[in-house]
């Protein structure tokens, strides 16, 4: 309806290969960040960045980074929290040991070490397959978490064992800290995001893209087409874990302002796996609709009592949240086990056939 | 509005394109995935080099070319080479068999072949020893070629080096080349065209510069056609529709033409070009609403029900917004609701987005057909016209369509009508003469330029022109009224149940019909409404069917009592034949055009159990399988009568159904 | 048509290679290969080569040792014993992926395509080995990596025109039917632009037409890209048509080998093919 | 050179020094890996047969254990609350095939995985909503469960062996026979157990594959129950016990997603290995805590040299 396709021919590969090769999707596109970077910062109030839009978009980061390694190269990964912790634990190093250091610097810095600690949990990957592999990021998962509690040179010997972020600026900017406003914080996640999502994207759709998702669908075809599967695997833990580095790192830092060991625990490793999956593996536009979904399920879960005039408490309305997150994974995979992008290119699909129903 | 080239042939109008519009498109062809794209400065540059090379091999002035393959930018480039070194392109159908491809190249004198590729190669090489003339053999697509023996055949590629190696050898070689096209005038032959013609030996059509350059320039006035257009080529070279719009008109207005990947790509390949001058006959734009109504019937309730909707609101709504009469605001407003959710995405659905004018001729289009797309908003328009007069003799004018002319006499062409209802014109455009045939010339043209169309028409009171029929089909009823079969048979196919139609009643006392239903449309039918049969000939004898022939056929009737010359035609008497007319059984042409004279004769005992009036008659068939086997069927055929109306002026027809 | 005016012009194409009774060089050569799975024999002791430029056949009854010996070739079994020389060169230990970069491509007998790619990256997946740019240059896209990108797609392209699957370039390959699967999967081998082909069944479960097809393509691959073929087939007739010399495997043991009217009348070579049920 | 003494010396010198600490080691660390077994049995019967990786077994033992006491505070007697549990855990099964498995069946293995988690946070969600989130005291007495303890002098030394443990293994082991007698001698456990290898061949003994899944999960509920009864009498009935189901999944690394020998002597290995090395290395030189993650590097390690498990069976890659 909205898709007029016709009368957009591509007379070069450049321009067949583009990101948009359709002119409507650009023009979403830029709708899309002309309210993410103008329009909610000048109407959203600290509520909704605080409790929205900064968790929609590191958690956003962060199944981008799961997808990259679940979705297009197809390793299940069930540890993703404790890279996250990698990355913020790092980040709170560098921080401390070079107090100079700038922060954008520390952040993508810290990227680097959990893409270190990502290939180091991957080389299993070489050998190891399907649900065993599973099982295997499991072990990074607890195994870090148990270091970040045990080893107390990590958060400087606070007695608390947790990591506190001090409040640091950028270019006199003060961006971290309980001082920091939260429309900077904002926006300081936002460019981040933009920026590795843009990279992601070009990664996913060039040569790397393509090892990775050879590799996923079938691993013994690709390695006879000449594809080094050490390489595409590691290739992937590394990006992966980096990405997902770089997220726990803005998870601590930009959001809660500190952390203890068991944030990285478990729950967080699921609940990032569900936005990957609810969006759609193998899309990295899938990871910021199921965030969306999974970030404002409880918040808006929040008013329906109000809303039906029934007083409820806390905790069983945490406990309903859960049930209905976990109820809805199972409709959503039985609804569309592709997930919302999957949804979303079906809408489109049928936007762009308009008026013919297929 | 850049200015335009003034230039008298096509080599010299390239030169000035060159210059015009340098970097803009001139050509794109779709392949290896893209479009890829020729500005007119490299068309220029590629055709010098062709042109360099095959002179080099020997062409000389008033040497014959054959260019024969699909729309391809190369074979285009080709005639525009020859025509700088003085040739004749003649372009040949492509998917002509060897024999026929033999008759045009034997009786042409071609010296030279451009071809597409190794099929046509090998249909040239066949015939070869017929071609006394023929030297060389120029291939486009190389492939499978390799082992060919290559002493006098050669890839284009491979003329074109030649052609450029000669050029940086010789500076001069570009001025002496420029000095020969101004030895050319525009009363040189520019193109022979072969028509293909229903009864014997396809005639070469000999066009000059100027026919083809003024027809040209004046249709690109006619509709303001300029460089900014894209057109489609998909229709044979060889036909004169595609020289014109593809080649002299985009030369003349400097727009771009867009070659598709390959026959099977057109319709995708339209779609991603959305041109906005287009043509294609009428079966085409029938196909493409077929399509579109069937693929909605697979639509939601909703959907179907806002679609309909909205294309009843075009109907009132869509034809006089185009047509420039006045519309009140609110209708307007609602017509643009239905751009957005209906007329807009079908017309991106059909490839059609950006079109500026579109043309069909040919044949009648129905008027159903014909106000559906226009109600859509796309100014599709009629034009009347064959390869004599370098395409155009009458033409709509925008503001001015009615679906059952032809348009007013295109800009320099004057037209009359013989008493016998033949429509005969004299334009700018009319050929020089046919090649090589001085008989068929002066039976054709006149000494004071007239050219016979073959086709009985009359002009209304409107001026536009309207076409009956055939001339020499056209008869009379025993009591003297006007039959045309033709007409009438157009008016029955209009409907989607009616594929074929065969009427009779030339020196009879009234007109009947054979009828044969279309298939589809009527199977699609039945299976609504749970009617079941085992083939064609049991649901064509179906009485439901039947019944609503037979309305079909009384509202033509009631349509033709509407038009004073005909109304005395109207159909008496018809049957569903038992078997679909096929190629297989001479039936049709191989074109799928009905062969009156053989039909006729094949099932004589059904005419006359039609006008006996019989209301049964039972009849053996011989028919051929897909296979080639023969067999016959055996059937008794049912006739019915149809009502006849009383003709507006209050005369004809009385009597009313027996 | 008539006599020739002019000397030639163009330089004429080279003369088919096939019509070259010589001996020719020998590009791949197996001596005494041997192979087993725990106790089992797959290949036992076999020994031949392959010429460049021909079109080698591999037949043999089921089981009889033929698509091992492809993975031998190709890298995928090291065999227990004997020497493997390619291009004149012994081959040690070799992985799968090396045997692609030095020019060995292959077919699988049951399509191995990748279900989630369009046949276009599923073809590009071929010209993995052949692209240079580093992570940097793919992370940004433009520039270097966006150059190779479509240096490659060019590549790709010319195979997708020549193999006719223009039409399918944006399908996903899982949405294809099974013949279409097999020219894709050959598409994707010849963008590896490899000196050796293995076609292991490149017409099973193909109807007559789809055979046919298969069949010109195989020639003009082998004719036009000067390509040398090693393929497995079990139709006869089609082995018998494509093949410059035939080699029969039985129970992993070679039983014939020579021109395929040769082999066919081999009395060996019969009884083993009556030994199986047909 | 200390800290290779420490790590490669100083435990077994421990060891020697008080064998009958090493038997109480043991004896704990059986206890576990006999729990530890009978989670992974679960998971092995599910994914036999449905293939399905059921990340939900460990839940169902503590939404068993929490249905059971649940029920027992709302007064029912014990053992109508243990009748009624069951009755819950078949309707759950029924529930899990009706929902989740029948819509599902045939897509990816991941997709199952994530509706098995889905089911999973269900589970939480709903238990913490009908019975409270806070920790429960297994009813242990009610139940008739024994709770004194059992001195043993072996080694003139002391090792202390608390009854409700014997009984947790005595429980363990009969269930296990009774699986086994169930899976071998009965065609309706035989055709479980074919379903992995010939699905086609398992349903022409003419049960239905919905009759089956409905009983694996049930006997999975069944065994569910059976470990939560016993792992909640050891340490209180909460969420917090979750824990132990990730416990099965190095159990099911080593012993293969399919072999129900392999979830036995697995559950049992780990079990033994991770308390030995909690008591004798993890605590003294990693400060503790070590058993969240021991089992499953164990697992990895080996893995890495046997890929198929320790009971899996050579693959050989095929093209």
């Amino acid at each position: 309806m909205f898709y007029r396709v016709s009368g957009q021919f591509k007379t070069s590969y450049e321009s067949d290969m583009a990101l948009f090769p359709i002119r409507q999707d650009a023009v979403l596109l830029g709708v899309i960040l002309l309210a993410m970077y103008v329009v909610f910062p000048l109407f959203a109030s600290e509520f909704t960045f605080k409790a929205l839009l900064v968790p929609v978009m590191i958690y956003s980061l962060a199944a981008m980074g799961l997808n990259i390694l679940t979705g297009f190269a197809g390793q299940l990964s069930l540890g993703t929290a404790g890279f996250m912790g990698v990355g913020a634990y790092a980040c709170y190093k560098l921080t401390t040991i070079f107090p100079e250091m700038n922060v954008v610097v520390a952040l993508l810095l810290s990227g680097c070490f959990s893409a270190m600690v990502g290939v180091a949990f991957g080389l299993p990957s070489l050998r190891i397959k399907g649900f065993y592999l599973a099982i295997a990021t499991l072990a990074s998962q607890f195994f870090l978490v148990w270091l970040f509690e045990k080893w107390a040179w990590l958060y400087n010997y606070n007695a608390s064992g947790a990591i506190e972020v001090r409040t640091m600026d950028f270019f006199g900017l003060v961006v971290t800290g309980p001082t920091a406003a939260p429309v900077t914080q904002y926006y300081f996640v936002l460019v981040i995001v933009s920026l590795i999502t843009f990279c992601m994207i070009n990664l996913t759709r060039g040569r790397y893209g393509r090892l990775w998702k050879a590799v996923r669908d079938m691993d013994i075809a690709a390695e006879l087409v000449g594809i080094n599967l050490m390489r595409a695997k590691l290739s992937a833990f590394a990006v992966s874990s980096y990405v997902v580095g770089v997220a726990g790192a803005m998870l601590v830092f930009f959001w809660k302002g500190a952390a203890e060991p068991n944030l990285f625990d478990i729950p967080l490793s699921f609940q990032v796996l569900f936005i990957a999956i609810i969006g759609g593996l193998g899309s990295i536009l899938g990871n910021f609709l199921g965030a969306i979904l999974i970030v404002a399920l409880p918040v808006l879960l929040n008013f329906v009592p109000g809303l039906i005039g029934v007083e409820v408490n806390s905790a069983t309305l945490e406990h309903v949240n859960v049930m209905v997150v976990g109820a809805l994974i199972v409709g959503f995979l039985i609804a569309e086990p592709h997930g919302l992008a999957r949804l979303w290119a079906l809408i489109r699909e049928k936007l762009i056939i308009w008026p013919f129903p297929h | 509005m850049a200015p335009m080239a003034q230039g008298a042939t096509f080599p010299h109008i390239l030169l000035e394109n060159a210059d015009l519009y340098g970097d803009k498109p001139a050509m794109r062809e779709k392949d290896f995935g893209i479009w890829i794209t020729w500005s007119w400065r490299q068309v220029l540059d590629e055709v010098r080099a062709l042109s360099f090379g095959m002179q080099h091999l020997g062409l000389e002035q008033g040497d014959k070319v054959a260019i024969v393959g699909a729309n391809r930018p190369q074979l285009y480039w080709a005639m525009c080479a020859v025509q700088a070194l003085g040739g004749v392109p003649v372009p040949v159908y492509s998917d002509s068999v060897a024999e026929e491809l033999a008759y045009v190249l034997e009786h042409a004198e071609v010296r030279f072949a451009v071809v597409e590729d190794q099929e046509q190669v090998d249909k040239v090489l066949e015939v070869s020893e017929r071609l006394p003339y023929l030297r060389h053999v120029i291939y486009e697509d190389p492939r499978g070629l390799r082992d060919y023996d290559h002493s006098q055949l050669h890839g284009l590629a491979d003329i074109q080096r030649i052609g450029r190696a000669l050029m940086q050898d010789n500076p001069h070689l570009h001025d002496e080349w420029v000095q020969g096209l101004d030895r050319q005038s525009g009363a040189d032959v520019a193109v022979m065209l072969y028509t293909s013609g229903t009864t014997g030996r396809p005639k070469g059509v000999m066009l000059t510069y100027d026919n083809l350059v003024i027809s040209a320039r004046n249709a690109n006035a006619f509709d303001g056609l300029d460089s900014r257009e894209d057109t489609v080529a998909y229709l044979p070279m060889a036909w004169v529709g595609d020289h014109v719009f593809s080649y002299a008109q985009a030369l003349c207005a400097g727009y771009c033409v867009n070659c598709p990947e390959g026959p099977e790509t057109v319709l995708a390949d339209r779609k991603e070009i959305a041109p906005t001058y287009f043509f294609a006959p009428p079966r085409v734009f029938e196909g493409l609403l077929t399509h579109i109504l069937v693929r909605m019937q697979d639509a939601g309730r909703m959907k179907q029900a806002m679609f309909h909707h909205f294309l009843k609101v075009a109907e009132r709504v869509g034809e006089r917004l185009l047509n420039g009469q006045p519309v009140s605001l609110w209708e307007r407003l609602y017509y643009e609701v239905g751009e957005f959710c209906v007329y807009g995405p079908l017309k991106n659905q059909m490839g059609l987005s950006r079109l500026k004018v579109g043309y069909t001729a040919g044949e009648a289009i129905g008027p159903e057909i014909f106000s559906f797309y226009r109600s859509l908003g796309l100014n599709l328009k009629q034009l009347y016209g064959q390869t004599e007069s370098s395409v155009f003799i009458t033409l709509q004018p925008d503001g001015e369509i009615y679906a059952d002319t032809v348009g007013v006499p295109f800009t320099g062409v004057e037209i009359k009508i013989a008493d016998n209802g033949e429509v005969l014109y004299r334009s700018p455009g009319s050929f020089k003469a046919y090649f090589k045939n001085e008989k068929a010339t002066a039976e054709t043209k006149t000494e004071e330029g007239w050219v016979h169309t073959g086709d009985a028409g009359m002009f209304l009171e409107n001026g536009h022109l309207k076409i009956i029929d055939r001339a020499k089909d056209v008869g009379k009823l025993s009591d003297g009224s006007l039959f045309a079969p033709k007409y009438l048979e157009n008016k029955l196919k209009f409907f989607p149940n009616i594929k074929e139609a065969v009427a009779f009643g030339d020196a009879r006392d009234f007109a009947c019909a054979f009828i044969n239903i279309d298939l589809t449309s009527v199977g699609n039918w039945a299976e609504r409404n749970n009617i079941s049969y085992a083939s064609y000939q049991e649901l064509a004898a179906h009485p439901q069917v039947y019944a609503s022939i037979a309305e079909h056929v009384s509202q033509v009737n009631k349509d033709l009592a509407r038009e004073p010359m005909m109304a005395g035609a109207q159909i008496k008497r018809f049957l569903i034949l038992h078997k679909e007319l096929d190629a297989d059984d001479g039936e049709l042409t191989r074109t799928l055009k009905v062969r009156r004279k053989f039909i006729a004769e094949r099932y004589a005992p059904l005419i006359e159990a039609l006008f006996d009036g019989s209301s049964q008659k039972h009849v053996v068939t011989e028919v051929t399988f897909e296979d080639g086997r023969t067999g016959s069927i055996e059937a008794d055929v049912e006739i019915r009568d149809v009502e006849r109306f009383a003709s507006a002026d209050g005369q004809g027809m009385q009597e009313a159904a027996e | 048509m008539s006599v020739m005016e002019r000397p030639e012009v163009v330089e004429s194409a080279a003369v088919s290679p096939a019509q070259e009774p010589q001996k020719r060089e020998v590009l791949l050569d197996l001596a005494n290969v041997s192979l087993s799975f725990g106790g089992v024999k797959a290949i036992n002791n076999i020994s031949f080569d392959i010429q460049r430029g021909e079109v080698r056949a591999i037949i043999g009854p089921n089981g009889a040792g033929k698509t091992s010996m492809l993975n031998v070739i190709n890298g995928f079994y090291q065999p227990q014993e004997g020497q493997i020389t390619f291009k004149g060169e012994r081959r040690t230990q070799m992985k799968p992926h090396l045997a692609v970069s030095q020019g060995i491509a292959r077919t699988f007998q049951n399509v191995a395509l990748f279900k989630g790619m369009s046949t276009l990256d599923n073809i590009m997946t071929g010209r993995s080995t052949r692209m240079r740019q580093n992570m940097f240059w793919q992370l940004l896209y433009y520039g270097p990596a966006q150059r190779e990108e479509i240096a490659h797609r060019k590549r790709v392209e010319e195979i997708i025109d020549f193999l006719e699957i223009a039409h399918i370039r944006h399908t996903p390959v899982g949405k294809l039917p099974y013949g279409l699967q097999k020219r894709v999967e050959l598409a994707r081998a010849l963008a590896m632009e490899p000196e050796l082909l293995l076609l292991d069944e490149p017409m099973a479960g193909m109807n007559l037409e789809e055979k046919e097809d298969m069949s010109r393509f195989i020639i003009d691959v082998n004719e036009q890209l000067g390509t040398t073929i090693a393929l497995i087939e079990h139709d006869m007739g089609v082995v018998m048509d494509l093949s410059d010399r035939v080699v029969v495997l039985d129970y992993g043991r070679k039983i014939a080998d020579g021109p395929p009217d040769e082999v066919q009348a081999n009395q060996e070579v019969i009884d083993a093919y009556l030994g199986v049920s047909h | 050179m200390d800290a290779l003494y420490l790590m490669f010396v100083d435990p077994f010198v421990q060891m020697a020094d008080a064998p009958d600490f090493f038997l109480q080691v043991l004896w704990e660390g059986l206890v576990s890996g006999v729990l530890y077994a009978l989670i992974a049995l679960g998971f092995v019967l599910i994914f036999k047969s449905s293939r399905i990786f059921n990340f939900a077994q460990g839940i169902m033992v503590v939404f068993a254990a929490l249905t059971l006491v649940g029920l027992y505070e709302m007064g029912l007697p014990a053992w109508v609350s243990v009748g009624v549990t069951l009755l819950v855990m078949y309707g759950l099964a029924m529930c899990v095939e009706r929902v989740v498995l029948r819509p599902l069946v045939g897509q990816p293995d991941i997709i199952l995985f994530m509706a098995s988690i889905g089911v999973t946070m269900f589970l939480i969600g709903f238990g913490e909503f009908v019975f409270g989130g806070e920790n429960k005291v297994m009813i242990t007495e009610a139940l008739g469960i024994p709770t004194g303890a059992i001195e043993l002098n072996p080694f003139d030394g002391f090792v202390l062996i608390e009854e409700k443990d014997l009984t947790a293994v005595i429980m363990a082991v009969l269930l296990v026979l009774g699986l086994l007698l169930f899976l071998n001698k009965t065609a309706m456990g035989r055709a479980i157990r074919a379903l992995g290898d010939d699905p086609q061949a398992a349903l022409s003994v003419g049960i239905s594959l919905s009759q089956i899944w409905v009983l694996v999960w049930f006997i999975a509920g069944v065994i569910a129950l059976a470990t939560g009864i016993v792992w909640g009498a050891r340490a209180g009935v909460s969420f917090a016990l979750e824990v132990i189901a990730y416990k099965a999944l190095p159990v099911l690394m080593l012993g293969g997603l399919e072999s129900v020998a392999g979830a036995i002597i697995g559950g049992i290995a780990i079990g033994l290995l991770e308390k030995i090395f909690e008591i004798y290395w993890g605590q003294p030189l990693l400060g503790g805590n070590t058993e969240t993650w021991f089992a499953f590097i164990l697992a990895l390690v080996v893995l890495l040299f046997r890929p198929q498990g320790l009971f899996g069976e050579r693959i050989i890659e095929r093209v």
